[in-house]
C-alpha cells in the first residue's frame, strides 16, 4: 500500500468508498447528498466551526465535556442535560467501534439493552447508523462533535457526518500510536486522508466540518513539542486534503507556565506551517484538554485535578477545553458526575475569564524552547518527506523523530524518556531518537539535574514512574517519599 | 518457584498501556519471569502464551469498561484447552461506571477468576498474594 | 478611657486582671501559672509557631479549616476528623461568645444538648472553661488556635492560653470594625492590649503564643493596602505587648497577579515596619484566607472557588492558607464538607508545590502599587499618632485613613468605595479620606475607566453592587448581564 | 401605600452588614421608605422602629446561624406591643448547616413570620409579594 501527499482524485475517492461503505450493514444508509442538504440546514449555533470561530474572535475559552452510552435514548438523554451547562457537546464512540469491531459493539448493545443501563464505554456510532444519529444531531441545540480514537474511522466518518455531526476528532498519527498495537502508519494516514478528503468533499459544498488532530495521545507525560509536531503534520495532512476549519490539541502537562507556553506556541507554529505551505484559506482555533493521565480516586481532589485543568486553559486562553470528571479514577462518568466536572470548569474558567498568564521572562523561555524544538523535529520531517508529507509522517515514525511517550504500537519507537523537573514542567530525559539542537537537549538536562540535586537521586526511569502516578497520589512532581 | 512465569495483558480491544507497562516492570524487578503480550489481547493469546511458557499465572487487565464482555468465559477457555488449574488475576476498572469495588470483585469471582483488583492495587499485596497462590496450588514442589 | 502605646505595667495589667476573670464564673478557673507549665510540656509539633516556622523554612503551605460546635464531645470528633487531613486546626468561637453574651451561648449548649447537635455557629469556649478545652487540645495531635471576631477577648484569651490553645487570631481593629457595631476603637484597641500583654506574659515564660491579626477584614472587595496597613499596626501594637510569633493574614481578593503581590508585600513591608520600629526578635509568616466573600451555592461551583483560593496560596507561598468548604453558602459545614474543602484544597496546594508566580513587570507593578498605597497610610498613620501608635491607630480609623469597605462598624468612615478593575483587580473608586498619592490614584482611576469602557457604563455604585455578587454568580468581574 | 414604611435589620449578635446594606438600596430604590437599624438589632429594637415609624412591615435578617434563637417569640413580641398585624419576613441563612430549605420556611413561618427567605432570594419577587402583602393587609386604603 503506498500513501501519497496529494488530495485524493475524486475518483480514487469513490473507488474505494464503496468498499468501505459496505464493511457494515449501515453503510447503506449513507446518503452524501441528503447528509449535504441536511448540514446546509444547520443553523450557525449549533455548527463547530462558527461556534468556535465566534469564540476565538471574542476571545473566551468554550466547555466540552465527554460522553458516549450504548443506547440512542440515553445517549440523547445524556446530551440534553449535558447542554444545560456547557457550549460543545461531544459524542464519544465505544471501544468496540473504534477497533472496527461491531459485531461486538452489536453485542455490547444487545447486553446494554438487556442490563437497562450502558455497558458499553461510548456510543456505537456506526451500529446505530445515520438515522438514529441524525437522532441525536436533531435532539440537541448545541454543536456535536464525533470523538473516538480510531485508526480506520472511514465508515465512522461516513455515517457521522451524513448524520449532521459537524465536528470528527481524530488523525492518522494521533488516532493510531495511543490507540492501536498492531497497524501499520501507512494504513492509518491513508485512512485519515480518506476521512478528510471526505471533509474536503463537504466543504467543496460549502459545509465545513471541524476537525481536531488529537493533542493528548497517551496523556502520560508527552513533552509539547511531540504533540506540536503531531498537531501540525495532521493540521497539513488534513489541509490538504479540502479541511478547512481545524482545532489544535494539547493536553495540560501540569506547570502553568509550560502549558500557557505550549497553547500559544502551538496556535503560532500552526499558522507559521500552514502558511508557509501556502495555506491561507482556513480557521484555526486551540483545545486544551484537562489533565489526561491518572487521577486521584477522591472525588474532592479530582474536583482541584478539574479546576486546574481549567485555569490552564482560561489563562492560555484555549478556544476550548474538554473537561473531565469526579468520577475519572473510577469509570465512565454518570450524567451528575459529568455535570460537576463542567460546572467547576465553568467556575473556574469564568472567574478567570478576565486574567492572562502575565508577559514574563520565563514564559518567553518556555515559548522559545518549544518553538526550537518543535522546528527541529519539523526540519528533520521535511528531509524525511523530501516533498510527500504523508510520507514523511510514516518515516518520521518509523525513525522515532515522532516518538509518543507510553504509546501502545509495535510502530511506535518507544526510545523517548521524558521526565518532570524541579517545577513540575516535562522535560526529556532521554531524547531517542528525536531530533534536539545540542543546546536544548542540555537544557532539558539541566532542568531535570537540578530535579535529581532537590531529590538526591539520579536522574532515571524510577523518576518517570514516580511522575506516572504524582498526580493520583495528589502532587505534580513525583518527589521520592521520605 | 524461584522464577514464577506469569502472563500479563490487557484484555479485549482495550489500548491502556501505561499500567501494563508499570505491572511488567514491577514483577520483573521481583524476580518473576513475566510474558508481557501488551494491550489488545485477546483470550486464546492469552491461553496460548501460557501453555507455550507454562505459566503459574494470567494477569489480566482490564481498564476501558469492557472488561464484563471480554473477560466472560476465559476460566471454561482455559479448562478447555488443558490449563486447569492456572491462576487467574484481574485488575483494573473492571466495569462501566464507579461501583461498588466489592460487587465487582465478587461479580468477576464468580467468572472464575481467583483474585481481583481494583485500579488503585497496591502492587507489593498483589506480589505477596500471587506468590502464596502459587505455593498453594504447587505444594510438592 | 486612655490608651497609650507602651507595653502595659504589669501591676497595670494585674490590676484589671481580677474584673476580667470575674464576668463570667469559668474564669475563676483560670490558673496561669500551670497554663505556663502545661505550655512548656507541649511538644512542638503541637506548637503553633514552631510548626509555622518549620513551613516557612520549606517554603511549604499549611492547611487550616475554619471548625466549631456547641458541645465539648462533639467538637473533640470534628477536631480528630479534620486533622488526618490538615496540618494545624481550628476552635471557631461562636458568635454570642465573641459578643461577650455568654448567658446566650449558655441557652445554646443546653438547646443544642436537647437537639442532640449544634445550634451554635462555633465552640463557646469561655463557657465551657478552661478543663474542657484543656480536653480538646488534650485530644488532638496537632496545633490548634482560637479563631473567633471579638472586640473584648480578654477572658476568651485569659481560658483559652490557660487551657493550652498555642495561637489566638485577631486584633483591635481587625475584629472591631468588621464586628462590632458600637465598640469605640479606644476599647477595643485596650482589650487587645491586654490580650497581647498576656500573650507576652507567656512569652516571657519562654511560652510562645502565635498572634494572627484577622487579614480578611470585611471579606468583601477589601483592597489589599486597607488590610495591610491593618495587618502592619496591629503587629506593631502586638509586638509592642511582647508578642513575638505573628502571622499577617489576607483574604485572597480574585486577581492572581494581586493576590501574589498582596502576600509578597505584606511580608516584606511587615518585616520592613517592624524593623524601622526597632523590633528584630519576631518570627513573622503569612496566612491566604480562601475566597472571604459570598459563594455560589452549587457545591461544584463553589469547589472551584476553593481550588482557586488554594492555587493563589500556593503560587503566593503564603505560609498557611485557611481553607472554605463546598457549604459555603448555605450553613456552617458538616466534617465532611469540610474535609472535602481540604482535600480540595490539599490537591491543588501540593499540585503547585514546586510552582511560583513568574516574575513579571506586572506582578512588580502591582507590587509598587501596595508598597506606596501602604506608604501612604502609614505615614498619615504615623504623623496621627505623633509619638503613640496605639492613639495613631484610633485617630487613623477616625479619619478615615484606615477605612474598611462594608464594615458595620459606627465608627468606621466607610467613604472608601472599591470596585474590580477589567481584570478583577480590586481598585479604588472613592478614595473617601484614605491618603493616596495623586499618580496612584489616577492609576486606579484609569484601570476602572478601562472597565467602564469594556463595559460601556459609566464607573459607580452599580459596579460596586454587581462585583459583590459576582463570584456568587460565577464570574470575578461583576459585568453587566447583556 | 405609595411609599410603605419598611424596618430592616440584621437581628441577634449578628455582624454581618453586606446583605443589609444591599436590602436597604434595594428597596429605597424601589420607593420604600427604608428604616434600617443596621447589623446586631435586638427584637425590641425591631419593635420599636416599627412603632416609631408606623412601618407596615419588619423584614429581619439572619445570616449567622442563630435566627432559630434570635427569631424565638417575636411574633408574641409584637402584638405584646399592639403591632397586631404588622407584616414579617425573615430571610437569609436562618438555621445552622445545610437544611432543606422547605423545613427551614416551615419552621419559621410557625414561628410566625409570613414568609421566608433563603440566602438566594431574588428581591424582585421579595418586592412584589410584599407589595401584594401590604396590600392585602390594608383594603380600605
Ligand atoms: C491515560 C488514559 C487514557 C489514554 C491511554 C493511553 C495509552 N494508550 O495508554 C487514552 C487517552 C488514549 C485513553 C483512551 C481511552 N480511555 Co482512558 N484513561 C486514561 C486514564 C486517565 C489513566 C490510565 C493510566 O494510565 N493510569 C496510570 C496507570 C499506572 O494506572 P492503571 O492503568 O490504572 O493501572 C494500574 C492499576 O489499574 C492496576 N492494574 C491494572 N491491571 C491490573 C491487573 C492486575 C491483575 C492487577 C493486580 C492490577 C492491575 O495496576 C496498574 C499499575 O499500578 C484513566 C483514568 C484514571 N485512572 O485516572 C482513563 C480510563 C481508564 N479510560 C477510560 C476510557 C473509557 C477510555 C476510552 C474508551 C475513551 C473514553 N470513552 O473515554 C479510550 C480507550 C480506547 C481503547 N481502545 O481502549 C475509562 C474507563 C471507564 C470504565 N472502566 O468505566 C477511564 C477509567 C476514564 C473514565 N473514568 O472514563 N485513556
Ligand atoms: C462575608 C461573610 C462574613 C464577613 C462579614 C463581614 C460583614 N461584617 O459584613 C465576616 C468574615 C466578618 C464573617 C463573620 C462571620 N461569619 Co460569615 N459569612 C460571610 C459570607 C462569606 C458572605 C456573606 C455576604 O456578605 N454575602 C453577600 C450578601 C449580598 O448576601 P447575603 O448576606 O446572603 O444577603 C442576601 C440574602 O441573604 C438575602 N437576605 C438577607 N436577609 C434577608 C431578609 C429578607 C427579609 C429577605 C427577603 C432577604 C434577605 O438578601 C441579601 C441581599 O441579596 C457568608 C457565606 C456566603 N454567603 O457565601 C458567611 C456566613 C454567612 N458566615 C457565617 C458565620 C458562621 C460567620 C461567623 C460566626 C464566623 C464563623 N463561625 O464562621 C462570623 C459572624 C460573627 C457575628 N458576630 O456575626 C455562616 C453562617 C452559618 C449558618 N447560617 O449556618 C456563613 C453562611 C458561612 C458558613 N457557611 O459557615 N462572615
Amino acid at each position: 500500500m503506498t500513501v501519497e501527499h496529494h488530495r485524493l482524485e475524486l475518483e480514487t475517492f469513490l473507488a474505494s468508498r464503496q468498499a468501505v461503505l459496505e464493511t457494515w450493514p449501515t453503510g447503506a444508509d449513507v446518503d452524501l447528498e441528503e447528509g449535504i442538504r441536511y448540514h446546509r440546514s444547520i443553523p450557525p449555533h449549533k455548527s463547530f466551526a462558527p461556534v468556535m470561530r465566534a469564540a476565538d474572535a471574542r476571545g473566551v475559552t468554550l466547555l466540552q465535556p465527554r460522553a458516549g452510552v450504548a443506547l440512542v435514548d440515553e445517549h440523547i438523554r445524556l446530551l440534553q442535560q449535558l447542554e444545560q451547562e456547557c457550549d460543545l457537546l461531544p459524542t464519544t464512540v465505544d471501544a468496540y467501534t473504534r477497533q472496527n469491531r461491531y459485531d461486538q459493539a452489536a453485542q455490547g448493545v444487545e447486553k446494554s439493552r438487556r442490563a437497562g443501563h450502558s455497558l458499553l464505554n461510548g456510543f456505537p456510532a456506526v451500529n446505530h447508523g445515520p438515522a438514529a444519529c441524525r437522532q441525536v444531531v436533531d435532539s440537541v441545540s448545541k454543536p456535536v462533535q464525533i470523538r473516538h480514537g480510531t485508526p480506520d474511522a472511514r465508515l465512522l466518518a461516513e455515517v457521522a457526518l451524513a448524520a449532521g455531526f459537524t465536528a470528527f476528532e481524530g488523525g492518522g498519527i494521533s488516532y493510531n500510536l495511543p490507540y492501536a498495537k498492531k497497524v501499520p502508519l501507512e494504513r492509518s494516514i491513508r485512512h485519515w486522508q480518506y476521512v478528510d478528503r471526505l471533509v474536503g468533499l463537504y466543504q467543496e459544498e460549502g459545509v465545513t466540518i471541524n476537525r481536531e488532530p488529537f493533542g493528548p495521545l497517551s496523556g502520560t507525560l508527552v513533552p509539547p513539542c511531540i504533540s506540536h509536531a503531531v498537531a501540525i503534520v495532521e493540521g497539513l495532512l488534513a489541509l490538504e486534503q479540502g479541511v478547512r476549519s481545524i482545532t489544535l490539541g494539547y493536553g495540560q502537562a501540569g506547570n502553568l507556565v509550560q502549558d500557557v507556553a505550549a497553547i500559544h506556541t502551538l496556535r503560532e507554529l500552526g499558522h507559521r506551517y500552514f502558511r508557509d505551505a501556502g495555506f491561507d484559506d482556513y480557521e484555526l482555533t486551540t483545545v486544551l484538554h484537562q489533565w489526561m493521565g491518572g487521577f486521584p480516586g477522591n472525588e474532592s481532589k479530582a474536583a482541584a485535578v478539574i479546576a486546574w485543568g481549567g485555569m490552564a486553559a482560561a489563562l492560555a486562553r484555549a478556544t476550548k477545553v474538554i473537561t473531565k470528571t469526579p468520577h475519572e479514577a473510577a469509570g465512565i462518568p454518570t450524567t451528575a458526575s459529568n455535570l460537576q466536572g463542567i460546572q467547576i470548569t465553568a467556575q473556574i474558567v469564568n472567574m478567570m475569564a478576565d486574567q492572562t498568564m502575565p508577559a514574563a521572562p520565563v514564559r518567553d523561555l518556555e515559548e522559545q524552547m518549544i518553538r526550537r524544538e518543535v522546528d527541529t523535529i519539523m526540519k528533520a520531517f521535511f528531509a524525511l518527506a523530501d516533498g510527500d508529507l504523508a510520507t514523511g509522517a510514516i518515516r518520521a515514525v518509523e525513525a522515532g523523530v515522532i516518538d509518543v511517550p507510553f504509546a501502545p504500537s509495535a510502530f511506535n519507537a518507544g526510545k523517548l524518556l521524558p521526565c518532570r523537573d524541579d517545577e513540575g514542567a516535562v522535560r526529556i530525559l532521554d531524547r531517542g531518537q528525536v531530533p534536539m539542537d545540542e543546546d536544548v537537549f542540555r537544557f532539558h538536562q539541566d532542568r531535570i539535574a537540578a530535579r535529581a540535586r532537590t531529590e538526591r537521586r539520579d536522574p532515571g526511569f524510577q523518576m518517570v514512574i514516580d511522575d506516572v502516578y504524582a498526580i493520583s497520589k495528589g502532587r505534580l512532581v513525583g518527589r521520592p517519599t521520605a | 518457584m524461584n522464577h514464577p512465569v506469569i502472563v500479563l495483558g490487557v484484555i479485549g480491544a482495550d489500548c491502556h498501556a501505561v499500567g501494563n507497562r508499570i505491572l511488567d516492570m514491577y514483577f520483573s524487578s521481583r524476580s518473576y519471569h513475566v510474558v508481557n503480550l501488551g494491550v489488545m489481547v485477546s483470550q486464546d493469546e492469552f491461553i496460548d502464551a501460557a501453555i507455550e511458557t507454562g505459566a503459574q499465572a494470567i494477569l489480566v487487565s482490564s481498564l476501558y469498561g469492557h472488561g464484563e464482555i471480554d473477560c466472560a468465559g476465559l476460566r471454561d477457555r482455559c479448562i478447555e484447552r488443558g490449563l486447569d488449574d492456572i491462576i487467574l488475576y484481574v485488575g483494573g476498572n473492571l466495569v462501566i461506571g464507579k461501583q461498588r469495588f466489592e460487587e465487582v470483585a465478587a461479580k468477576f469471582r464468580t467468572m472464575g477468576f481467583d483474585r481481583v483488583f481494583g485500579p488503585d492495587a497496591d502492587l507489593a499485596v498483589v506480589d505477596r498474594l500471587l506468590r502464596q497462590d502459587i505455593k498453594r496450588r504447587q505444594p510438592c514442589s
